[in-house]
């Protein structure tokens, strides 16, 4: 039995943390939350410099070779930080996508560029409200040229690279990867709840695209995408909430009403009571889809929608929380609350949210039962 | 049991539909709006028009005396009016404050000429009231104020900092709770005061909220003198004054805030789930079952009050639940609708997202009103106490002088 | 606007309080609980010699002429006692349904024997699980006699006179009134979560029953009977509910924990406050209930189903919890808290499930919508 | 991150496989049973008989040393035959007390001559033990008790009431703790002994429960002498004592009642909701969902304490999150199975009843889970104060003579 992650991936972990901890403030958040930029080039170079984008990318494509734990490990910490950098989208989306269903060549093409930060890439599912749904993807590749709709597009307005969910000229299911430097694409950028993680409407129009992977297995290959995503978010997820947790618990603390800390009273000890159980769930399901993942179990359906939902549901309600125990501080644009509040249900929405993930948990169950 | 109005609250009713029907628009007819709008500058002109207009038709002030321009009828009058009025889309929130707590608190404390001058004014919407409680370090503990009154002649100097005042930018008059006496127990040394916004060292910043907007500021006080002639309630007494205020805040917060399960209803029917409608999703029809039995439960909690009041009878401490139950199920169905959109619910583009982004805009505005107001954890406390007879909390700080109890870093 | 019982109404509660103080103390139901009796015969004497079996049965038929809200003042009461008699089955459910189906001479041969509780009344619907609906119900009546099974049937041990959803010859939903005295029938006894309230297993062989109402209307109509019963069972739970935050309430005052009382501590405050909520939106719906039923209003299927969601939530909210308050006393035989859990859940069953009712608030929901 | 065993873990678990599959029924075969079961007199002599095979297999007393007949082996052991045998069906309640708490505190403070007298018989499943702890005016104020011990000669009185013992009717030993001092404040007048249960003036009534069984006792104590060479730590150091006895507890209370998800699955399988499987219906799918990420989330944050334990680590607080979310999420997929059965719900005859009635029975007997050994209130204030540091609740007893406190009605 050894449920925890590797004294090497600790030492990773603290890293991390220190170098997040300088490079990665709340204000830098804000610094793309209320401005202009799309992403801090700067963290995003750092994370290729350290071999963080590529953590999970073979050597020989480039990568540090670490495995997927050590991408969940990572994805804690930027977490904590609600960084702000298309990691996300490029390496838990994107660079998922080609490993899983790129050709040799395409891995050999691609790869390198997206552990180097050289390019960014993203994932195009939805094409507006709903849920991943077969049959459900109307953009069509024909010719090597793609047209069609999606949003949001997460990072969709940096992304050189993009993933899409479209289908071919007889209507199979494909996944595709188009070049957006290419043109033969409008992007307008979306207003969202999480404006430190930029959104685009994306209109495809002719762009230079490839296949990813056998055609008719479009959906299969995107369920798996998705699955493993779900893994690594959730370790996004309970890092934010952690954060939140350990917020709330500070401010109650030092915060006093009525002579003696707002901590001592019992609404607020078993609100963060409740939260801790949660967080901890959370963190618990997610080691599991931790385990999954790296060694590509055949639990990971389940183990991932079990991950997503726990951490959907930990986030949501540490950061709203959070807020609460802060009173009305908790809601001034000064605090930094509001970032991990905004940042929890971008995240739990991101990849489809809990309601869709508690379906294909029973999916999972009924299937596992059946065998 | 019926829904029938008497013979006069029949009468009054049928005035207050004309009036409405002749100088407003339907919400049904407006763009949905939630609580969480900037006031802007022309909203405040229209306000201010909107209350002028009210007054003239005589929907103004409906239980104050005549003599001060009220029409001094049973607090069932307001009530008719406000039910009609719900339906409209009228810009309410600058007078709620200086009508529904300030007038009624100088009503109670201040002399004859001063409301003479001052009732008139704000009943017609000619000035704009604010209220100057809140601070920093106070919170829910609003009793533990700090804001320093020190008595100079004929007047009092006033140095500190208060917090959360709606519209204190816009305001010409506000009235302020003190700390006279800080060497006392906490409610012991307050004084209370009304005072002109305009004044010397009076300097009000916007507090941005996290939905990116500002409806409340921070008010700075530096040497602030304020006439002796001003203080409400003796020296010393102003908490037993600020009660009257506040007492009327709870009767005065009774808006169901949007979204609210009709608009859930609206979404569900508009939004495909799994290749459905939404609306025909178990699951879905559940959570909305829920939230209108909570909706309905607390329209018919209000007819409860409302047969009350008619009967002549005070609402007692029982309203406290229509905002502990509210907030939070603001927040809920906010957050729910944003879910039955799926990736989509993160857009909060005004033509992309349904309802002109009503669902997104409730969950940034939803965490303030579970604060705002009294918390959802005061409000417990206000109903274990007050309608359960449960015990009070435990005051360390009960018999301690102001200034030798703790009071944290925060 | 008057939106409470009238004064009348008032003091016939604060008569039918008195004497149930007196006449069904938690002993009373202790002894049908733990006993042979199915029944307190006593008691429902007493009620039919008060005029309350016949309370919303108009004078012409023998009964009291009060209508519907005297009967929901009346419930609400009952509630409060977790009066150990057939009046829910024999008023709200067999009693209504001749009301509502009977034919003229139907009614006069039949009410009068409800309202002077010389004859027990009884609806069974149920076949073991699953909610009312149409096509559901097997029992079939031909040549007046009626085979099938039904189970559970609330007093069905005790009744004489039972309404069946079965089907006629054709397969056309009906309503039949069975008689009980006249054999046919075998009557098995169930154990329950409430013995005070007992059930049985009907197998009816042959036995002699009449139509109730029109052929095919059979589940119209019991959809109204359960409507109106909805309403006047929301009334019961209330009662229970309001007796259970009474209970933990005064004993949150009197026991004491590190030398002050319970309820001083949030934790037991803000508990018995949400029940507080609970209890009063149920309440208040089940007020709006009570006009939709004595008006017959339009708005009934949407006011009985809100009433009864509220009402089922409040008292297992509020049975629960006095349980948890009154700590390890609570889970003795010998606190009363337990009558009132088996009956807040006997009571959240016996008309179908909150889950059900959920189902018919959307339902009432659309269909008010589109028109 | 991985689930293997070490070699001498992977060894051992085999062993405990042959064993069990050997000399035990899988759960799988055998009626399922709630832990509301009442224990009747045959199975206290199967459990008596498993408890000593057990031991001559090598399976009892894991971690405890070899000097009394344990197997001195880290605690992994110990949670690696738990894991064997949760998939079986064997008796295991009537030891648990006895070998979870009351040995390992007689290890603490008895005499070597007594360890020797009684842990081996303990072990053996020869001789079964109880703790007297809990009394009627105690409950979540474990301190607050009053039965009395008062000294004479080398002998100690005993008088009071005690509550809650699980099985004292068929123990043969029991540890108990007493006030010594009323004088003193609450902690510090307590002392602690152990005693025959068959000792003069040791009366045992069974207390019935709400589900109708019987499963705990009050126990009277009128004039019972105890030896004071019985007692265990020092006089007035009760506390410190029982404090060895409770953290135990928390470590040992560790199953997951039934019915749990897995039942519901099974249940909405066979149930037909609106026409079609309840497992097809959105609403019950989001229920199962949820309840299974929180069952699934236990077991895991066990692996996650089961791989501190076998690094050495002594497992925290946290160890409570188990019981207050499985108690609360019994009561709730009780409740909620019974809702899908629709009116059937109510019914709890065996034959009748899907699963035996196991939804019914978790109905009656969840309340209970809820508040024995530390009420959901209790728990969430360890969790608060012990691992997120937050403040204690004020204890307005704290330093005063515990004859000098209120202790209220009840």
């Amino acid at each position: 039995m050894n449920f925890e992650f590797s004294d090497d991936l600790m030492q990773l972990r603290d890293q991390a943390r220190r170098y997040l901890a300088e490079h990665c403030t709340s204000k830098h958040v804000r610094a793309v939350l209320e401005g202009e930029k799309s992403y801090d080039g700067a963290l995003w170079q750092g994370m290729a410099d350290m071999g963080w984008l590529g953590a999970a990318i073979g050597e020989e494509y480039g990568g540090a070779g670490l495995g997927h734990e050590g991408l969940c490990v990572l994805a804690e910490e930027i977490g904590r930080a609600a960084a702000p950098v298309p990691f996300s989208s490029s390496i838990y989306l994107a660079a998922e996508a080609v490993m899983i269903a790129g050709s040799e060549e395409q891995k050999r093409r691609l790869l390198r560029g997206f552990a180097a930060g050289m390019h960014i890439g993203t994932l195009a599912w939805a094409e507006g409200s709903g849920n991943p749904r077969v049959g459900a993807f109307t953009p069509r590749l024909a010719g090597g040229k793609l047209s069609g709709v999606k949003w949001p597009v997460p990072d969709g307005g940096s992304a050189d690279l993009c993933v899409v969910a479209a289908q071919n000229e007889a209507g199979q299911p494909i996944l595709v990867l188009a070049d957006l430097r290419a043109g033969g694409v409008t992007r307008t950028m979306l207003e969202t709840v999480d404006p430190a993680r930029p959104q685009a409407r994306l209109v495809f129009d002719g762009c230079a695209a490839e296949q990813l992977g056998a055609a008719g297995e479009g959906f299969a290959l995107l369920e798996r995408v998705l699955n493993r995503a779900a893994v690594l978010i959730a370790f996004e997820q309970i890092g934010g909430a952690s954060v939140c947790l350990e917020m709330a618990t500070a401010y109650a603390q030092e915060r006093y009403a009525f002579g003696r800390p707002i901590g001592g009273y019992q609404a607020i000890k078993h609100k963060l009571a409740d939260v801790y159980i949660a967080n901890e769930l959370a963190r618990s399901n997610a080691y599991f889809g931790a385990w999954a993942l790296q060694t590509d179990a055949a639990e990971l359906p389940l183990a991932a929608a079990s991950a997503r939902v726990s951490a959907c549901e930990a986030y949501h309600l540490a950061s709203k929380e959070n807020i609460q125990t802060h009173g009305g501080m908790g809601f001034t644009w000064a605090a930094d609350c509001h970032l991990y509040y905004r940042r929890s249900k971008l995240l739990g929405l991101t990849i489809g949210s809990a309601g869709f993930w508690k379906n294909r948990v029973v999916d999972a169950l009924q299937t596992s039962n059946a065998a | 049991m019926d829904f029938e109005d008497s013979t006069d609250e029949a009468a009054f009713r049928g005035r207050a539909r004309a009036f409405l029907a002749a100088n407003a628009q339907l919400k049904s007819e407006a763009k949905p709006v939630s609580r969480g709008r900037h006031i802007r500058a022309e909203e405040i002109a229209l306000a201010k028009d909107w209350q002028a207009r009210k007054y003239a038709a005589g929907f103004a002030g409906i239980t104050w005396p005549k003599r001060w321009g009220g029409l001094e009828l049973p607090p069932i009058f307001t009530v008719i009016y406000q039910q009609e009025e719900e339906a409209y889309a009228v810009p309410r929130g600058v007078f709620e404050i200086g009508l529904g707590m300030c007038i009624p608190t100088m009503m109670a404390y201040a002399t004859p000429e001063q409301l003479e001058r001052y009732v008139g004014p704000a009943l017609r919407g000619e000035e704009v009231w604010c209220q100057l409680f809140s601070e920093p370090a106070g919170g829910s503990d609003v009793a533990a104020l700090r804001t320093k009154a020190e008595r100079d002649g004929t007047d009092w100097v006033i140095n500190g900092q208060k917090i959360w005042t709606s519209g204190a930018h816009y305001c010409d008059f506000g009235i302020i709770v003190t700390r006279s006496d800080p060497t006392v127990p906490k409610h012991a040394g307050l004084t209370f005061f009304f005072l002109d916004m305009k004044s010397p060292g009076v300097e009000c910043r916007p507090i941005k909220q996290i939905s990116g907007t500002s409806q409340f500021n921070e008010v700075f006080f530096t040497d602030v003198r304020v006439p002796d002639a001003q203080r409400l309630g003796a020296v010393g007494a102003g908490w037993k004054v600020s009660i009257t205020t506040l007492m009327n805040e709870r009767l005065a917060i009774g808006d169901v805030p949007r979204p609210d399960v009709t608009d859930l209803v609206a979404l569900a029917k508009m939004i495909d789930l799994d290749g459905a409608p939404a609306i025909n999703n178990s699951a879905v029809r559940e959570r909305i079952a829920e939230w209108h039995c909570r909706t309905q439960g607390l329209k018919f909690t209000r007819f409860r009050t409302m047969t009350a009041l008619s009967r002549g009878q005070t609402p007692g401490p029982e309203n406290s639940i229509a905002k502990v139950v509210n907030a939070s199920k603001l927040q809920d169905i906010a957050s729910y609708g944003l879910d039955l959109m799926g990736a989509a619910g993160m857009v909060m583009d005004d033509d992309l997202a349904p309802l002109h982004a009503l669902f997104q805009e409730g969950l940034m505005f939803s965490p303030g009103l579970r604060i705002a107001g009294g918390t959802d954890e005061i409000l417990r406390n206000i109903i274990a106490e007050r309608v359960l007879n449960l015990p009070g909390d435990i005051r360390v700080d009960k018999d301690k002088a102001f200034n030798q109890v703790s009071h944290g870093k925060r």
